[in-house]
């Protein structure tokens, strides 16, 4: 075995960072600090998209074929984690899920035009799945699609489409079949945000967050806007979630907050006049963050080992899912005990910028553990397919 | 034995509960997510209904009853996340003036605390852990007068308030100051804190004091410090047990509703089995909370610490967990603004950090313990 | 509220420290420290029960129609910690649990030889509902009872029946209507372990501690020896469960385990000259353990005063069950912890008494978050009886 | 990186796993339930097979692979609860003797231990928790003789041992010593560890020894118990981790054929999520044993050692979790001695508290991580 990357690694790991610290302009770190904007949408961050895209980071580890690098799953991962580290919201649903299965799925017209677009980052796309009816229960929605002559009318509702308010397109599942069984009339559109239509409103999170409603009201969209085969669309969302699963829990931002308090309680004096470190339960802390974190590096470093070796187990997605959710709240928690009461303080122009990522973070960690396959069910496929216990009566 | 409340104690808990579930419901409390987190008309009528004035002197205009008594306003406080300033006001206010400010001070105060026309916050913290006792803020006495010179930090209302009263670093040990917030010398510098409620920085320059300012100073503030911070941990205690009991029962309430895979959402049994344990958390720190409450009242100082300290220590982990269960348990409707909780895991969270976090206090509570051990041999 | 013991009630706690400490003889200490024996069974063991038996405390808070003082739950959780803190293994599940329902349920014979003999500290009773294929279903049980002419015919197979190698009686579920609903054909009896048909084989369990296989061969029973109502046991059945989870979990055994931790701790010099209870981190173990013991221990108050005021919740008890079994697990490993690999030492004449004591408890302690009911199920109970969600499917 | 065997290791690996299960059945271990916990029969056949030279250097009759091979046997030791010594011999005995040993030294002992002809035991824990370097046991040198006096606590096997290593401390540091079980002097009391092993004190009475018993002194000695102590955590992961993947796949077992209620046991979901819980545990573990069991060959000294505070801190939180787990989804069999998993349980305890826990190690990170950071902040 050999844990710890190799040379050729840490030299792309280098090189990323590098190139990351010159992406990050001034007006950039600016955008990105002001209330509502850290999520992206304003026009350095679409400056700062299109720059990945042109400089070939969007599209290295997709297939050659599409105009990718074929970047082994371990570089793709020294990325996310590096670009993450940043706080960059770089749009991982639109690049490393939606885009991919729609480059290989989609008609010409999507190819030419969406997928193309995401590898010049140029646009980005939200993804319409749950509805106020169907959660973790995906396949109760109801949003349909009726074909009228070559075309498609689409009704109904979504919930919790985040970036809508600056996306291009949205990826949706809409029931094409309401006779058939639940998983097996559900079919995939892109359907623009500029379609006639289509509207939205803003749902405020505890995360200060912005995420959507999103209406479509006979939505008109031609036939090439479908994706994949007509009823056969829950292959192409189940497909999609288990790539999402490992970008969520990267343990990159995570460490940089472990990192940035260890270095500000080693740097800061107490009154008595000795370190904040220097504090039993603050080194107790900052030991047992370090020993959850170990775990996730680890975890998602063999993950993505295991999908370049094609041994990746169905259980293993959903062990970084449930672990890595579950430790970031653990996680915020410990290292907002040792910043103290300083670290419930919002950010703003008076306050420091470490307490207010952390601030940040934790407030927007919480839907981690039911969003992207609620670890109760990540639970049972850990159960089913780690363990071969039988599964559960529903 | 006893864990009943009193006739008088059961009037009180319903008439706060009256009172507040009237002024907060979801649509009134929207309209103090922005700017300052203050009901004026709210604080009115508690005040007209004597609440302000539960545990101060019938002799300076309030009910005079205990502090377990308080504790229920606070407590329903949490359970309504009303937007009123009991703890910072009534508790490290009016409560620590009474117990330790001489008459005078007391007639001149005590009355408009009771009565709503003044606002007396107290500013005790600072930047870093310091416990009961302040270290940064320096009192320096010369003749009959005395220069104030450091800052004071997360305190809420302070803009809003007519009298301060603040803690600090004197020559000879600590002392308490009361004096008016636009006092020269005093600056503010304003925060949002996570729960949205605003928090102020103030930082004393060279602020000069009288000495009849000095609400206490000399042997016995460092103690009397001590005590009044027992007193905000019991009390931040119960309000955090308000909001832990209404995010549970928000959580077994809106999972017996809502359906997914065309059941109710509370028969899946890991459900049922995580809000079970969310109810044992509550229930124990509702049990550890009351003996805090009762211990700051009738036992000895080192006692009360420690429920204190135990008190408070259960805050942060039942709050964190029963937090995170109920988000987690609402899906999104968790986090939605539209939907009442999120107001609740806020205030969970910045509770949960102030006067003292777990982990900080797990350490302080061990030195306690060690101390009386190691003390218990040599008698 | 006052949340401490009242003046009588702190009396009443040091008279029953000082009868007990009396009654602790050397020889009874000696014959309780010998390997087999820990669980009683011996003659100073009967000698002492018998004692307490003629001292009034087994009926102490029985009715007084009964022979009992009908002292308050309060009184008597006072006198159940205290005895448990000793060490010595009160019969609990004879005394608290069957003995009283047996007083209001059974034949004036049963009543006359039994339950007086349980009063005077003669008579044990071990409890006979588990069966190899009804465990946490306890309603699945086999074992039949027959009428044949006055007399019933028992027949079946016990497990997990503690203390039958020395009970003088088992109280015994069996099925008396094979073709009612599960709970409902179902009655109790109380079987002499010296009944021609009765045997055993012992159980050694991960505890060192005995338990048996009870077998009920054509065990011949004069109706005098059924309780309660043909076919009604499932309600004796349940109120006695009710009973037991209120004794499994008193605070007093980890509460003085932690004391002796602790003073130990204090009292020990490690080889830098410090005393072990100077570390950083065995004070956080006991202030670990402390806020851990302080809720058990109001969690039980509470119970014994609501139980005096007739309040006591559905959920209650399931709540101390589910707490208190899961911290005693919890509470030995951070005592272990502290006391370091001398714990794990079995105890010896040449090994430290708290060590072994440690190592014993941990070892028998994790039989109670399965036993007298399943954990799983008493979270169901508080999620339906405390919460009122409805019912989980079966 | 890589997180894959190479051929020599999985040959390694299934071979001492086809040894160890031929003698590790249920009935063949019920013998050694009492009594030494000692299988001379076993020894022989794996040292027949070459594994108890799996890392001896090949000129002292061994095969000459690495540490993580040898591992792979510890492991497997563990999945079986083999009743023979593998880490007090062969990790902390021999390749402890092979790194800082002499040629003549290992010449004359490691081809008897590779051969399974004679037995070497480490003897390194002291009463106290002492980390990796001795305290209570004192070596004093005069001339050409050294004298050794104090104890050595929870040595396992001594009693059948013909070579003891032991570290003491010396006047100028830590010293490594070897020398025969029979040595004048010293004297075994024999206890019960709670899985049953015999484990002794031993007492050093005046023992006098040659110059040339020592086997290591001066400036490199506490480096190099360091670097031992480090290796024997990293081989105690090994086997908890072989013990934890049994508790946890006998667990999903069980509960996949028992009934109750008229179903699998396994179908309730609370049952099928604490099996999940445990999995996770143990995936985390195997990931951080890997990289102790890597680090401590291929890293810095200060990175072999966080690495191994991590893994042996989550065996004793992941032992602990998934033994309870596999007790309480067992109920009443995985408490009942004629079914197997007893042992594992008991194992899985014993090896927690050995060679340090997770609470005294968590400080020993917390130190090392605090000393990390402020050695940053001055390059």
């Amino acid at each position: 075995m050999q844990i710890e990357f190799s040379a050729e690694q840490k030299a792309l790991q280098q090189e990323i960072k590098r190139y990351l610290q010159q992406l990050f302009t001034p007006e950039l770190t600016a955008e990105l600090a002001a209330a509502g904007a850290e999520e992206g949408g304003g026009p350095e961050f679409r400056k700062a998209l299109r720059q990945l895209g042109a400089d070939g980071y969007i599209s290295m580890s997709w297939p050659k074929e599409l105009g990718g690098k074929e970047a082994s799953a371990i570089d793709q991962y020294i990325f996310t984690e590096e670009i993450i580290r940043t706080g960059f919201p770089y749009p991982f649903l639109t690049t490393e899920a939606c885009g991919p299965v729609m480059a290989e799925h989609a008609s010409e017209e999507v190819r030419e035009t969406v997928v193309k677009g995401i590898l010049r980052g140029e646009v980005v796309v939200a993804i319409g799945y749950s509805e106020p009816g169907a959660g973790t229960d995906l396949a109760a929605l109801t949003t349909r699609a009726e074909k009228e002559g070559d075309d498609w009318v689409i009704n109904g509702q979504k919930i919790w489409t985040s970036l809508a308010e600056y996306s291009d397109y949205v990826w949706l599942a809409a029931r094409t079949d309401p006779n058939a069984p639940k998983h097996k009339g559900i079919t995939m559109f892109v359907v623009p945000t500029n379609a006639e239509g289509f509207s939205m409103s803003p749902i405020w999170t505890l995360g200060s967050v912005r995420t959507n409603a999103t209406f479509y009201e006979n939505i008109r969209l031609k036939d090439e806007w479908r994706v994949g085969e007509v009823n056969q669309g829950w292959k192409l969302i189940t497909g999609q979630l288990n790539r999402e699963r490992l970008s969520l829990v990267t343990h990159g931002q995570a460490e940089e907050l472990y990192l940035r308090v260890a270095r500000w309680a080693a740097n800061t004096e107490s009154a008595n006049g000795k370190k904040i470190i220097d504090r039993g339960w603050v080194k107790y802390n900052l030991a047992k963050v370090r020993t959850g974190l170990e775990a996730l590096k680890l975890v998602c470093w063999k993950q993505a080992w295991a999908m370049d070796k094609g041994t990746l187990q169905m259980a293993d997605a959903s062990v970084a899912k449930v672990y890595g959710t579950e430790f970031f709240l653990e996680n915020y928690r410990m290292l907002m005990e040792i910043v103290g009461q300083a670290s419930t303080l919002r950010r703003d122009e008076h306050t420091d910028a470490l307490m207010g990522a952390l601030e940040h973070r934790y407030r927007t960690g919480s839907i981690l553990t039911f969003g992207g396959g609620t670890n109760e069910v990540q639970r049972e496929i850990i159960a089913g397919a780690g363990l071969w216990m039988p599964r559960g009566r529903l | 034995m006893n864990f009943e409340l009193t006739d008088d104690q059961r009037d009180v808990q319903v008439l706060s509960r009256k009172i507040l579930e009237d002024y907060c419901t979801n649509e009134q409390l929207r309209r103090f997510d922005q700017g300052e987190r203050f009901d004026p008309i709210l604080w009115q009528e508690l005040a007209t209904a004597g609440l302000l004035g539960i545990s101060i002197d019938e002799q300076f205009g309030g009910m005079g009853f205990d502090f377990e008594t308080l504790c229920l306003l606070v407590e329903e406080v949490g359970r309504c996340v009303a937007p009123v300033p009991v703890i910072s006001s009534l508790v490290l206010g009016a409560v620590a003036l009474q117990r330790f400010g001489n008459d005078d001070v007391k007639r001149s105060v005590l009355p408009d605390v009771a009565s709503g026309k003044s606002l007396l916050i107290a500013a005790f913290s600072e930047a870093d852990h310091a416990g009961a006792v302040p270290t940064t803020l320096k009192a320096t006495r010369s003749g009959q007068r005395w220069q104030l010179q450091g800052e004071k930090h997360f305190v809420p209302f302070a803009k809003l308030a007519q009298h301060l009263l603040i803690s600090a670093q004197a020559d000879d040990g600590a002392a308490l100051f009361m004096l008016p917030s636009d006092t020269e010398g005093l600056r503010m510098q304003q925060h949002t804190s996570t729960a949205g409620e605003h928090q102020y920085a103030l930082s004393f320059n060279n602020v000069e004091l009288d000495d009849n300012q000095c609400v206490l100073a000399g042997d016995k503030a460092a103690a009397a410090l001590t005590e009044i911070n027992n007193l905000g941990v019991a009390a931040t205690c119960a309000q955090m047990l308000g909001i832990c009991e209404v995010m549970l029962r928000t959580t077994a309430s809106y999972t017996s509703e809502r359906e997914q895979f065309g059941v109710k959402v509370a028969t899946f049994q890991a459900v049922g089995q995580r809000a079970a344990d969310s109810y044992i958390d509550v229930e124990c720190f509702r049990l550890v909370t009351q003996k805090a409450i009762y211990a700051v009242e009738h036992e000895s100082p080192r006692d009360a610490l420690a429920a204190c300290l135990i008190a408070k220590i259960w805050a942060g982990d039942a709050g964190h967990r029963v937090s995170h269960a109920a988000q987690h348990l609402h899906g999104g409707m968790g986090v939605d603004r539209d939907y009442p909780l999120w107001r609740y895991c806020l205030w969970a969270k910045q509770l949960e950090l102030t006067l003292g976090n777990s982990a900080e206090l797990t350490e302080q509570l061990g030195e306690e313990t060690a101390a009386e051990f190691k003390q218990a041999l040599h008698n």
